[in-house]
């Protein structure tokens, strides 16, 4: 037994730093927080380009011989920068899914595609009426014989490399609205969940589409949230698709939708889970005074919720830890990440809101403040708070989770009528 | 013990709900951020003398007391008025006390607006006052002198918060006003903040009962799963919880107003309790009213965000709750206070004599419709 | 508006101690504890014959002019002390119960000789299949012609006073097991929900009826509990008893229980529900020592701890308040009840949790300790850890109070698959 | 990174869980109460070498580490099993660095019962020291002395507490022997107390593993309201946390044990925060175990209580929790330490090359069946 990292970060930490010093443009971070779009595609160009999207892929798709210890520890470097991903991280939760459930031919046509950074696939479960009950989706994909004309499957930026077969199965026809496609302004795909039978028990009756944003009848338009972050409703009126645009089976959506979900829930995802804010929080409380001169620190009650993240935030990291190590054994670990995930977001609503009330009356400070009133870390806890909110809802609502570990790890009868 | 309003407070509430109902809905809220103050609103607010009702009649106030303020405060609360009402009428009865008709007209008049810093300043700048960004007094302690600003230029440069609060740190000039020096300054001052602490409770109360209220009309009108999202055992549960700790908040403050009118003796510690379980109830109700939202919660498009970020922000902004607990402690149980001194019990002169319990069979249960604000006592 | 209590004790403080001096015998306490026998017979002897227990009740059924907050000044004496007088408090709801359902004969019949102490009452609701769901009582009673035998409702000690018609309507046997009947091997009588019409939702087939312990089928077995109390279950083997021992009508036992159950959850309860923890674990915290000499109570993390406690005290206390004013209004208040004793027994138990941390390692120690090691306050605090435990299970459990607010004051659906 | 226990490991842990389940059934427990101690049984676990499993081979032990202590208090705290084998070994290999063969002989023979007073000596008394009724000796720090203290009246009057533990105040003779003074001795001491600590914190899963099962058992056969108790969404969902912090507990019990063995930088702070998580994880598990009960869950007869009382009284003779946690974050950031200084990472030597994670697809999820207690790895 022991419990060393597999990825230790350390030795490829100068030269992440390099890399970003090189290739991070100061000012993508606020741009970022202007638009409400976590993604930069002048950023996403210089990863695909140096190979660090396709380190620890299989060469055969496109993969590169970068090390991925170094790829992640480029992540951390930009995470620690204020220049976030979200849209390869959803483009690498479904190039994970088509590299499990894909044809040959598909994950031979998108997986390239996606580490050249060609293509930004955006997901597309939720809809208007369905959130947590993702599998009563509306949205439809009817069959119907190929027109010929339909888009190669990797839409403008894939082109047809290596399919065929083009239109042999026919097309299909999607109509619907999908909510929260977060990443779809920038996305040249979006993973889209549809009913392909809708005379079949919910989960039985759906079918999943990688559908090109160039397509005729498909919109987008933006939601604002708390958090800053812009996501989106994108409308589907009429789309049509080729038949290797379908990722797994027709009607086999739901056990496609389980593999994506797992990864969704923080599994194999190349980005950093690195979690700071008791380290972040202390180095605060150290330099901050009270009137009477001392460290905040040095106020148990302080202390003591800082001590208190710490905690959480170490079992959250060996949850982390199991998971990589379940990945090893070649398992694909649904519980563990259903809790890893639960744990992580139930216990950072709370911690957010303790780093807050520590920062007292400072605590309402938020991002532009800073100059005006010296908000602590420029507001950057303030703006974390409020983007909490939304980890117990994506991804699996926390009730979802315990319902997964309830029915599967501990056994218990189906708690939820039909 | 009598839990009902009297007739006038009762009317005042119901036109006072009328008035921010009608006046003050979510578009207005949404429209006066990020500074958090309407202008008209204001005005208007002014000109039904609220600023002024619990000034005393010979200073030209309405002589009101706590528990009026307090009603017209949950109801600020429950629709988001932006605008600095409590911060407005606490400066203005420290002022009734410490100025002169000069200052104290104009405010009674509603033509300028006086806010409190809730913190001592340091040195020349009094930090992140509550209506400092519109303010044109702003009342201070520094030291042992309660210190009078006058801000020329407003609104001064308003802090973005999460709040959407008009916050901002007002510099003290060399030409303030020194009202007072001393310990009758300090005691002032303090009194001056724990009206404000009771006052806030109160408008805690309104934010969470409405968020209670939010919560409930989604999740009676949304499905997942083929049933209502009320359904669910484990949200009803936590309602019901909410719903709870809002009845006890709500006593707890009105509590916490009549003390401070009739002077009890734990009127200090009551307004810190009343502050602290409203402070707890307002911002677990609001979020978890969110999160029954589910991704819908996290839009700006809902109003439920709203009322989170003040829920969070609002009493954030005198300091850390957790610190407030032990001084609460200190407050309570260090010498030389009596062991058991809480309102109504000994070392209190006995209060009218009331009717014991009742043995004869009473009415049914009296059902309230959950969508009405209810006296205190009545939850 | 005003928030005076309307039972000011203070002026009633000190004859009340007087009282005590003179009536309760020191080794009462002691023998509660060793016995696990919450009430002692002689003390209720003595606060029968002093006119205690009749205080507040109306004259005509033996309401004495005792004041009813020097009563309670006696109780809170009592507790203060040690003294606990549960059987009286269970005497007392039922005694409610009956003076708001049973006919007039009935209350000349029994209320007398309960202010009198003849009567002591248990409550016969649980049983070892149905706790929560308390209407779901096996327990059954069946009508059979009067054999003229059936001792008179008062059992040995109410005598026949007032009664008249005797079997008219014919006698019961009852059949069955209750749980949980506390102070049952004191009790006169046993006050029996039991199933008088198996052929109608469950709800609609109950009946109350006040049982003879001296009655012929009638045993009680003792229950031992964490918190050392020492409950009952009691066995009801062919019990018969006339028709006058129904309270309530036939197959109306339901809105019986309702009127029972809301004087169970403190309304109306003549016995203290002071709550001072805070108050004593400050009391401690100032005495006790670091190591270094400073006092406990200087510690934030203390303080904080307490100052937490006496906010939940005041909010407890303030609910409590409401219930008795709206008593006054002449409501019976179902759901401020179910929410004062909902908040007061989850508080509680986090409370005393705290407590045993912030005494320490001193925390572990029990009652019994306190010569060999100074347990703080004797053990008590270790004590009331333990016998919190139950507060949120008996007289209605969280769930079910939780459900009630829910459904009857927000309107929502039933939860339960029925 | 391995979180598969070795193959000696897993021999260990079968034996041993067969041998506590045999040996320790709550009929044992129970007929241990109130003194916590069973004599027969402590004379079979010593035989079986159990409190020298981690004293050196050179001093007789077997050698073994915190790894393997820890899975032995796991399944001792699976079983509450009446014995004092973590005071045994902790105070053992403390002895094994500070005291010749003729104490430690006997100790590893399993002749004589040692302990370790967990708070330092004030004047002529070690206050509650966790079996000290039974020990023969008892090792106490005073002021930098480290003191042996012989014992030859036993037990002595132990001291009725919550977790029928063997506790006694042991006083401290004038002819104590000092094993060692200064930093060393200090260090030793504290070296001792932790261990204590991170093998606490492995009973306290084996407790809140336990307590978890017996309400599981529980809530899938009673049944209320016509349906399992088993299939209320809110006891499925405290179950579900429950279930989640228990996983979580066990890797960080194991993390700590295995930093601890490697003596990673990190081993101070990581047995600290598995105590304190696996302390509160257990309290709150045998807590909501005991609650799903109902009226049963307040009755001796059911074994719930019996986890109840030790999940809290267990790591309560060690001090405030709450302090605890304030301990740690000074622990963990007050300077010189590194910011961050967590196992595995920088300034530790880099683990041996170990696989990336798969892109090939695997196989299905492995299901775990609740009732067995898997390895800290497998939750």
């Amino acid at each position: 037994m022991d419990f060393w990292e597999s990825d230790d970060l350390a030795a490829h930490r100068d030269a992440a730093r390099a890399w970003a010093d090189a290739n991070v443009r100061p000012e993508w971070a606020a741009e970022q927080v202007r638009t409400g779009c976590h993604q930069t595609p002048e950023l996403h160009a210089r990863l695909a380009g140096d190979g660090i999207l396709g380190a620890g892929w299989p060469p055969e798709y496109g993969g590169t011989d970068v090390d991925l210890d170094f790829a992640r520890a480029v992540f951390d470097e930009l995470a620690r920068r204020g220049v976030e991903a979200d849209g390869w991280s959803t483009t690498s939760m479904v190039a994970h899914t088509i590299l499990q459930v894909a044809t040959e031919e598909q994950k031979h046509a998108y997986i390239p595609a996606v580490l050249r950074g060609e293509m930004l696939i955006a997901l597309g479960y939720s809809e208007p009426d369905s959130g947590s009950d993702v599998a009563a989706a509306k949205t439809t994909a009817v069959r119907v014989p190929s027109d010929g004309t339909g888009a190669p499957p990797g839409g403008t930026g894939a082109g047809g490399t290596g399919a065929s077969g083009t239109g042999a199965s026919g097309d299909w026809v999607i109509n619907g609205q999908k909510m929260f496609t977060s990443t779809a302004q920038l996305a040249s795909h979006v993973f889209v969940l549809a009913r392909t039978n809708p005379d079949v028990p919910k989960h039985k009756g759906l079918t999943l589409f990688l559908v090109p944003t160039a397509s005729e009848g498909y919109a987008c338009q933006p939601i604002y949230t708390l958090g800053g972050q812009v996501t989106n409703a994108t409308f589907y009126a009429g789309v049509r698709v080729p038949d290797r645009a379908r990722i797994g089976g027709v009607d086999e959506g739901w056990s496609v939708m389980k593999v994506a979900l797992v990864y969704e829930r923080g599994f194999g995802s190349s980005t950093s889970l690195e979690q700071t804010l008791a380290r972040d929080l202390a180095a605060w409380a150290r330099a901050a005074r009270r009137p009477n001169g001392t460290a905040v620190f040095d106020d148990p009650l302080t202390a003591e919720r800082i001590g208190r993240i710490a905690v959480d935030e170490e079992v959250t990291r060996v949850m982390s830890l199991r998971l990589g190590w379940l990945a090893q054994r070649g398992e694909l670990p649904q519980i563990e990440g259903s809790m890893r995930k639960l744990f992580w977001t139930e216990t950072i609503q709370r911690h957010y809101s303790d780093a807050l009330d520590i920062l007292g009356a400072d605590g309402v400070l938020a991002p532009g403040a800073a100059a005006a009133s010296g908000a602590p870390a420029g507001g950057e806890f303030e703006h974390d708070f409020r983007a909490a909110v939304v980890t117990t809802v994506y991804g699996g609502a926390s009730e979802i989770l315990r319902e997964i570990i309830a029915e599967r790890r501990l056994g218990l009868p189906r708690s939820r009528r039909a | 013990m009598n839990l009902d309003f009297t007739d006038e407070q009762r009317a005042l509430r119901e036109t006072l709900r009328d008035f921010f109902e009608k006046e003050s809905p979510p578009a207005v809220v949404r429209a006066a951020e990020p500074l958090g103050f309407d202008a008209a609103l204001w005005r208007t607010v002014a000109e039904l003398g609220l600023p002024a009702i619990a000034i005393p009649e010979d200073h030209g106030g309405a002589g009101a007391g706590s528990v009026e303020l307090a009603i017209a405060a949950e109801l600020l609360g429950r629709s988001l008025a932006p605008v600095p009402l409590i911060e407005a009428a606490t400066a203005g009865r420290l002022l009734a006390s410490h100025a002169g008709g000069a200052v104290l007209e104009p405010l009674v008049a509603g033509e300028r607006l006086a806010t409190l810093a809730l913190h001592p300043a340091v040195r020349d700048v009094a930090r992140l006052v509550p209506a400092g960004a519109v303010a044109d007094l702003v009342v201070v302690l520094r030291e042992d002198a309660l210190l009078l600003i006058e801000q020329p230029v407003k609104p001064g440069p308003a802090i973005p918060n999460l709040g959407a609060m008009p916050l901002a740190d007002c510099p003290i000039p060399a030409d303030l006003v020194v009202l007072a020096r001393g310990p009758e300054a300090v005691a002032g001052y303090h009194l001056a903040v724990r009206q404000w602490r009771l006052l806030t409770a109160a408008a805690l109360v309104g934010i969470a009962s409405r968020a209670l209220e939010i919560g409930l009309d989604y999740v009676l009108q949304r499905r997942a799963f083929g049933v209502l999202i009320a359904s669910f055992q484990t949200i009803q549960h936590r309602l019901a919880d909410n719903a709870t700790a809002i009845d006890g908040a709500r006593l707890l403050a009105y509590e916490a107003a009549w003390a401070d009118d009739v002077q009890r003796p734990a009127a200090p510690s009551l307004a810190a309790m009343s502050f602290l379980f409203a402070s707890e109830t307002a911002f677990r109700t609001a979020s978890e009213s969110l999160h029954f939202h589910g991704g819908y919660g996290y839009t700006l498009e809902y109003d439920i965000q709203l009322y989170f970020r003040r829920a969070k922000a609002w009493p954030l902004v005198a300091g850390d709750r957790r610190a407030g607990y032990a001084e609460l402690a200190h407050l309570l149980y260090d010498p030389p206070g009596p062991p058991d001194d809480r309102p109504g019990r000994k070392d209190d002169p006995p209060g009218p004599p009331v009717a014991h319990l009742p043995h004869d069979p009473p009415g049914p249960p009296v059902a309230h419709p959950p969508n009405d604000p209810p006296g205190p006592g009545e939850g």
